[in-house]
């Protein structure tokens, strides 16, 4: 075919060119310059734009950064010191400081709410990095009980003997393992209940009276500050996750009635704003409950919160599950596993391994939502600011407090989510 | 290769319908125990869809399975018990990645079986050699490639020690070079004399282990007839112009 | 579809199969669950009665027919305190709506251009867009309309400085907007001429507003004729008339001659007395709510603009290259049609946040409908379980005709694939 | 009864506002200090003997009926005014009147304001969720006046805005007004106008319906303000507990008759209440005094003898 | 297949970079009017990179092109010509998802050429046909397979009616079945004397129609030839690498 072809074209080159250096035009400054703030008029004018808007923020913040005062115990004192200067008076941090952080706990025990958020970290270890020994997952499981015990203190025998009921259930799972699934579930479920319910307290009572194991008892009226957004943020997001399975389960159960309690669940907690619930919490929940029940605002707030939080981590885990190939089911099924072992050995370690990144995001987003409790008066750290202003001391003290409670919200959020962009970027590659 | 008169499945007049579509239409089979089908016909036309009956991944509305004496209905007892007797193995291998090898192929041993432990590793070791990977044990299945993932799925069915294996075009997800090593394990099943049903387009593998060719099409069996026969002396046209294109190219 | 249900021995039903047959067993569940549903339930409503009983309290909504005795600045109805809480609440609702509405529309305008920006090549741009995100959306949002307000009330002047020979302050633009530390005073319409007001349901509806509407939306149909025609007469010559000038016009000229007719002018805000009259106040409360969402919502609009943008392959824009179609060509007809598909959903439930993040209107004491019905008309009258039923009803409808429109647009536009 | 939840919890659950100066706020220490937590600390001790055993419960102007309702809180103690509304239909018991107020304006001297009736037009910052906010919108209404009004939730930011001129007025009792002028860089700026335009008897209040409970707060209240109008002070309380030659002061001291067991209390309970924080005139002098940085006047809250409203029934 | 004296694309030492790598290196090639070019090289050579400087998806910083008379310069008058001229097919077939099949082939046409819409719709049909698949005209992308959208997208191009074809490995997203079918729509162009480059590994298309192979590694052309010495005869020790491995496998 080659023949109607009208020269030779045959070329050979013999020796291999190097890598020659870029036109100077190519590199350094200037080019990445001319590439990054001046190509073209639009970017010119942007690049002088931003350039004003810097320096506007620098000359407008900078003398009052530049002025900051750290060494003062009130506002007459910082005003003082600064003699008509503008300046930041960050005394009130240094003075307000283990208020917000740990409200009103007692100062001899701060060693307990730092010791629970240290022991947190241990818990979440094994999720968050693959290279974590397996061993430390038995911690994890430990985790809540020792945590809420470090926290509220009182006799150690109340949440070990919660936590015996879980053991039970767990005993009853392998017990009844031969039986209907349906029959040992509903044993399963109904007997560690009744048991929490009836045999729980006194049981307490009785160990407690053979071996008195109890530190000093903080009533969560006392807790405070960060420690409460911490708190509340933590144990919603940890008690939503069993509720947020089941109704992610139940949403796509075949069963219609289950279903649709489910779907209505969910789209009603996701329909109304969240200072609602709360409300509801404050006001309401005590009408709900039968009369005499009272118990503490931090409690019930958790409960809303954990409700809230199970609607969203429901829809979260829903993602992880239909990221799932139908393959996985189809071969649980033809190994003769049933539902629940299905769900339970194959499907959910999956799906929660793919939504960890969401639920992360899910947690950042309730951590900050935990600031609406100054609403109905829990005072955290915008509440406690609130009240740190109400003192003869600071009265009249404003931006300093706002800056540094959203400081730390930004610290700690900004981290989580980029750790869990991370975390999703190596999920990415790790599954398959 | 014996093939024994005991029954093994016995399918009469199954009918299955997706909505209104009649994917499967009258079919009558029967399998003897030791024997080895293979299932051709072209795509859509029911192949998986029957084998998946077999093992009730899909529910049949008329007609009866009988598996191994047990009939298929709804009621759960006889399925899981068919489906503990049952091995499957699937086109996309579907093994667990959350899980090492050797904890796939325990995992059902231990918890449908109640397996101890141990014994079930040891059962577990023996079919991975069988495979012809046990260095392969503690590795994750992403770290695995296609074929030996299959071989690994294979030997998971196994591992449940079934009368019965079903395979869904078990080589169509391979790279040509790893087709052989699979088609090798299921020839050596077939050689223990496996009861075997395989959906596959492998006519090299048919005509060497297969008792017997099924050729489907519309959800019907449309020829049924013995490997030789079968490839030399087709008599549906539809079987020969199935033929004609997929040894053609 | 034939359903014939041979083979299956369908006589002998036996009690165990209510366990083991799946053609029984999700009934027996489903009863299971309905009846623990219906004692939860029951349990529930009991104990709500019996506290109740025990409080002395009735369940009724009376209270919403009763004299309200408290005034809301913000009134886009009118009302006053001699009215009852149930109109209370419905000015609420309409400053929930206004707000949120308001709020939508300026995220959507922030995050877009915020979004953009991110990806433009300019350097200092890019890195100064990533603050911003990242700094708003890693703060919660209270903070963020705190110190809006904050700023607006500490940094802008009274309105006592505009008073005097020499004034402190000035007003802007020819003087007639007023920036003070209690809001935004800008000139209102007013029309010499004016139809008045037409009274439906107790509602003053504004003839003037009714007639610009129409004219509007007259004009708007024309306009879109005149594309159609442009289109025509493109599909037949392959050329495209320009149509700029005439689409100026015809939405421009009719709502202008009307305003003429109707002898409108602007009323400029005037300081007298403590304040500025005349025109239309924009309460700090409404601005720093306003505000506050806008940015703060803002930052995640830009991340999803900004991922809509970047989930649309390079492969598309550089195919419409290839063809030869000149950058805003490409923009216009391959890529934003693709990227507002990923868009659009995840900023509708933005909105969504939106609505339901006016409820904290109480922070910066913006009358929203929680600060109404769900906060004085609740704290003085005791109804706080009818109150807060109704709230969370009103927001729950809300939600619902939002998610609906989601759901409507995501049929609409879903890719067909095989 | 609440009293035996009070004795066998070993606390007092008290509802106090989440901070007024002067009347609550906790101290950088996180205890809290001020006039009403003292009320609180006053029943503590009479009913616990201990005035630190008081659990305090920070609440809102819209949770603290329902905190109060639901037994979350035993007593309310949050400069609450007395109505009969929520004496009667809220389902609640006031105790008495610890703090006599009126609703009362401050303005800017600047504006050359004298009189409320000058006020047309103006901005008015309110704290919402209180009385306040109904006996303004009736005050403009009655005077034919308009005001824009701007609503607040806490002190701390009414105050923030005020300053700011972000409102021409800040209304609210005038206790509150004083003691928020103290705290100003210049307070000679300000005046305080001189229409009162409401009576806000403010008091501490129970849940209706357990009367030993509603006494018992209701008569170490009055033990406080008789103990002023007595001579008792924490100083000599000691010498004065031995027995007087006053039958009075030796019943209210529990030296003679048997007052305390009636309430059901220990005889010495006035004694431990007045311990707390001194008579009702040293907690007065202590948080809210001219000595302060509130620096209220005793006004309408003297003693009778002093021409004031305090007036206790005779302890016998 | 007549190849004329014409000269379509002329390069003379045209040399890009990356930043500071050196992706392209003097680059010299002139195409004349009819020829068909076939360029193969390891991967990361720099074909894809050449291929999409011709019309300007990629800007080179030294050198000159010029395209059917036209310099490719920053002057955006040249770069519309050059791009209207130029069709392009790439890897991924870059369809426009959102648009019928009908509507994705006459979109350049209307708002480029300010075609009327029926003549862009009829010539559409047209190339439609000519790629066998008018009956898909009104569905969309997304309902079609990978060979049918690469002939959508080669049609796509034609609409525009270029004087020069790139192509960048039209084929290696495809199973191979349906390689068959975008080939056979590329050989049918050749053989109607269409001016093309094309980047494949392709060696049978290659040797088809090809008048010249080039072959690239590490930025510059490292051979030239006719297919059959190319093939047969090759010269550098890199091009006997590359093509033992291609062909051996
Ligand atoms: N879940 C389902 N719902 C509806 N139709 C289905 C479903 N699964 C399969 N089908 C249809 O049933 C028919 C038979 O499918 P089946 O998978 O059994 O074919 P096959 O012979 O295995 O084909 P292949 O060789 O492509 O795997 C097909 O037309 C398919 O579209
Ligand atoms: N946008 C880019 N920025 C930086 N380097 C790039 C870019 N695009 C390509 N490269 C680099 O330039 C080199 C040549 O890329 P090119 O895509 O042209 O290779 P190729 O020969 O087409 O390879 P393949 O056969 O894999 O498509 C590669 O080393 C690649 O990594
Ligand atoms: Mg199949
Ligand atoms: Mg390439």
């Amino acid at each position: 075919m080659s023949d109607t072809h009208a020269h030779t074209v045959r070329f050979v080159r013999e020796t291999m060119l190097p890598p020659q250096d870029p036109p100077s035009s190519q590199i350094g400054m200037v080019r990445w310059g001319r590439e990054n703030l001046f190509d073209g008029p639009l970017n010119i004018i942007l690049t002088v734009i931003s350039l004003l808007v810097v320096l506007f923020l620098v000359m407008e913040m900078g003398p009052w950064f530049a002025n900051s005062i750290w060494n003062a115990n009130s506002l007459t004192e910082c005003r003082q010191i600064l003699d008509g200067a503008s300046g930041a008076c960050w005394g009130v941090i240094k003075d307000r400081w283990p208020q917000l952080m740990f409200g009103f706990y007692p100062p001899e025990l701060y060693w307990r709410p730092v010791t629970a958020l240290v022991l947190l970290f241990v818990a979440i270890s094994p999720v968050l990095f693959p290279s974590v020994p397996k061993k430390v997952l038995y911690f994890t499981m430990v985790y809540p009980f020792l945590g809420v015990w470090l926290l509220w203190g009182g006799t150690i025998w109340g949440p070990v003997a919660v936590a015996l009921g879980f053991v039970l259930g767990y005993g009853l799972v392998r017990a009844t393992a031969q039986f209907s699934t349906l029959l040992s579930a509903a044993f399963v479920v109904i007997v560690p209940l009744l048991y929490w319910l009836f045999v729980a307290g006194p049981l307490v009572d009785a160990l407690s009276a053979i071996a008195p194991l109890a530190s000093q008892s903080v009533p969560s009226r006392e807790f405070g500050g960060f420690l409460v957004s911490l708190v509340i943020g933590v144990s919603g997001i940890a008690l939503s996750l069993p509720i947020g399975i089941l109704l992610a389960l139940g949403r796509q159960s075949n069963m219609p009635l289950i279903k649709y309690v489910s779907v209505v669940f969910i789209e009603f907690i996701r329909g109304v704003p969240l200072i609602t619930l709360l409300f509801t919490a404050s006001l309401l929940l005590n009408y709900f409950l039968p009369p005499g029940t009272n118990f503490d605002l931090i409690l019930r707030v958790i409960i809303m919160v954990t409700l809230f939080a199970s609607a969203y981590m429901a829809e979260v885990i829903r993602g992880g599950l239909a990221a799932l190939p139908r393959g996985q089911y189809e071969a649980a099924d033809a190994l003769g596993l049933d539902y629940w072992k299905a769900q339970r050995l194959i499907i959910m370690p999956q799906a929660l391994k793919i939504s960890i990144p969401s639920i992360v995001s899910t947690f950042i987003g309730l951590f900050k939502d935990t600031t609406l409790v100054v609403f109905i008066g829990i005072l955290d750290p915008i509440g406690l600011a609130n009240a740190t202003r109400a003192s003869s001391d600071w009265q009249g003290i404003y931006w300093e407090l706002f800056i540094f409670i959203g400081a730390v919200f930004f610290i700690f959020c900004f981290s989580m989510s980029r750790y869990s962009m991370s975390l999703e970027r190596r999920l990415k590659t790790d599954h398959r | 290769m014996q093939v024994s008169d005991e029954v093994a499945i016995q399918i009469t007049n199954m009918n299955k319908w997706y909505g209104s579509f009649h994917v499967l239409r009258d079919i009558d089979l029967t399998v003897n125990r030791g024997e080895r089908i293979v299932i051709a016909g072209p795509s859509g036309s029911g192949k998986s869809t029957l084998i998946r009956c077999i093992n009730r991944l899909e529910e049949h509305q008329a007609g009866q399975i009988i598996v191994d004496g047990t009939e298929l209905s709804s009621d759960l007892k006889n399925i899981d018990k068919v489906r503990s007797e049952v091995g499957m193995v699937f086109q996309h291998f579907n093994l667990f990645p959350h899980l090492t090898i050797l904890e796939n192929l325990t995992l059902a041993p231990i918890w449908v079986r109640k397996t101890p432990k141990r014994e079930a590793e040891e059962t577990a070791m023996y079919f991975l050699e069988k495979v012809k990977i046990p260095e392969q044990a503690l590795k994750y299945p992403g770290q695995l490639s296609g074929g030996q993932q299959q071989r690994v799925a294979i030997a998971r069915s196994l591992c449940m020690k079934p009368r019965i294996m079903l395979f869904d075009e078990p080589t169509s997800a391979l790279d040509p070079e790893m087709i052989k090593e699979v088609l090798d394990t299921m020839i050596q099943l077939a050689e223990e004399g496996m009861t075997m049903l395989c959906v596959t387009h492998e006519m090299g593998f048919a005509q060497a282990v297969a008792n017997r060719v099924i050729f489907m099409d519309q959800g019907q069996i449309v020829e049924q007839n013995e490997p030789y026969e079968f490839f030399n002396n087709p008599q549906s046209e539809r079987t020969k112009l199935f033929l004609s294109q997929i040894l053609g190219h | 579809m034939a359903m014939v249900d041979s083979g299956a021995p369908k006589g002998s039903f036996r009690l165990s199969m209510l366990l083991y047959d799946t053609r029984y067993r999700s009934y027996t569940i489903q009863i299971f669950v309905l009846i623990l549903l219906m004692l939860g339930a029951a349990w529930l409503i009991d104990n709500t009665i019996r506290n109740l009983a025990a409080l002395g309290k009735d369940f009724s909504f009376d209270f919403l027919w009763n004299v309200s005795g408290y005034d809301i600045s913000q009134r886009p109805i009118e009302y006053d305190s001699t009215y009852t809480h149930g109109r209370a609440a419905i000015v609420g609702l309409l400053n929930t709506l206004i707000l949120a509405v308001m709020a939508c529309v300026t995220a959507t305008v922030i995050g877009v251009i915020a979004g953009v920006l991110r990806l433009s090549k300019n350097w200092i741009i890019g890195r100064l867009m990533t603050v911003y995100v990242e700094t708003f959306r890693n703060v919660p949002v209270l903070i963020w309309i705190i110190v809006v307000s904050a700023i607006m009330s500490e940094s802008m002047p009274p309105p006592s400085a505009f008073r005097g020979d020499d004034p402190a302050s000035s007003m802007l633009l020819f003087d007639s907007i007023a920036v003070t530390n209690r809001g935004v005073y800008v000139p209102g319409p007013l029309f010499e001429n004016g139809l008045g007001y037409f009274n439906i349901v107790g509602v003053d509806v504004s003839l003037n507003l009714m007639a610009f509407l129409v004219v509007v939306g007259l004009s708007i149909w024309v306009n879109r004729r005149v594309l159609a025609s442009a289109t025509k007469i493109q599909n037949a010559t392959g050329v495209r008339p320009k149509t700029w000038w005439k689409s100026l016009l015809i939405l421009f000229v009719p709502a202008i001659a009307l305003l003429v007719f109707l002898g409108f002018h602007l009323e400029y805000p005037e300081l007298r007395g403590f304040n500025f009259t005349g025109g239309i106040q924009m309460r700090n409360s409404l601005l720093a709510m306003w505000l506050g969402l806008s940015i703060y919502t803002g930052a995640f609009v830009a991340e999803i603009v900004r991922s809509g943008i970047l989930a649309i392959s390079q492969g598309q824009s550089e195919a419409a290259f290839a063809l030869g179609l000149q950058p805003g060509r490409t923009m216009r007809l391959v890529i934003l049609p693709q990227a507002l598909r990923v868009i659009v959903p995840p900023l509708i439930s933005q909105y969504l946040n939106i609505t339901k993040n006016t409820s904290l209107g109480l922070a910066v004491g913006y009358m929203d409908l929680r600060s109404t019905l769900g906060g004085i008309t609740i704290n003085q009258t005791g109804r706080e379980l009818e109150g807060m039923m109704l709230l969370m009803l009103v927001y729950l409808v809300i939600s619902l005709i939002i998610s609906t429109v989601m759901n409507f647009y995501n049929n609409r536009v879903k890719l067909r694939e095989r | 009864t609440t009293l035996e939840d009070v004795q066998a919890r070993g606390s007092l659950n008290c509802g106090v506002s989440t901070g007024v100066n002067g009347f609550s706020a906790p101290d950088a220490n996180g205890v809290w200090q001020g006039f009403d937590v003292a009320v609180c600390r006053a029943v503590a001790a009479a009913v616990l003997g201990d005035p630190m055993a008081v659990n305090f419960v920070p609440t809102t102007g819209q949770t603290r009926f329902t905190a109060l309702a639901s037994g979350e809180i035993d007593i309310l103690a949050r400069n609450t005014t007395w109505t009969l509304s929520r004496d009667v239909d809220l389902g609640f018991t006031f105790i008495g009147v610890n703090y006599y107020d009126g609703q009362g304006f401050m303005v800017d001297r600047a504006l050359g304001v004298s009189s409320a009736t000058e006020l047309d037009g103006a901005t008015v910052c309110i704290q919402t969720g209180t009385t306040t906010e109904l006996n303004l919108a009736d005050y403009f209404r009655i005077n034919n006046m308009t005001y824009e009004p701007v609503p607040i939730e806490t002190n701390a930011e009414a105050q923030q805005q005020y300053l700011a001129g972000a409102c021409d007025v800040y209304t609210t009792d005038a206790s509150g007004l004083a003691a928020t002028r103290a705290s100003f860089e210049t307070p000679g700026d300000h005046v305080i106008l001189p229409e009162i335009i409401s009576k806000e008897p403010l008091g501490p209040l129970v849940r209706q319906g357990d009367d030993q409970w509603a006494d018992i707060g209701r008569w170490t209240l009055n033990a406080l303000i008789a103990a002023e109008e007595l001579g008792v002070t924490s100083a000599n309380l000691e010498q004065m507990a031995a027995g007087t030659t006053n039958p009075e002061i030796n019943r209210l001291l529990g030296s003679e008759g048997s007052l305390g067991e009636m309430l059901g209390l220990d005889p010495q309970w006035a004694m431990h209440a007045i311990a707390a924080g001194g008579n009702y005139g040293e907690i007065f002098a202590a948080t809210i005094g001219e000595a302060t940085p509130i620096g209220l006047a005793r006004g309408l809250n003297a003693q009778w003898t002093q021409g004031g409203l305090l007036y206790t029934p005779p302890f016998r």
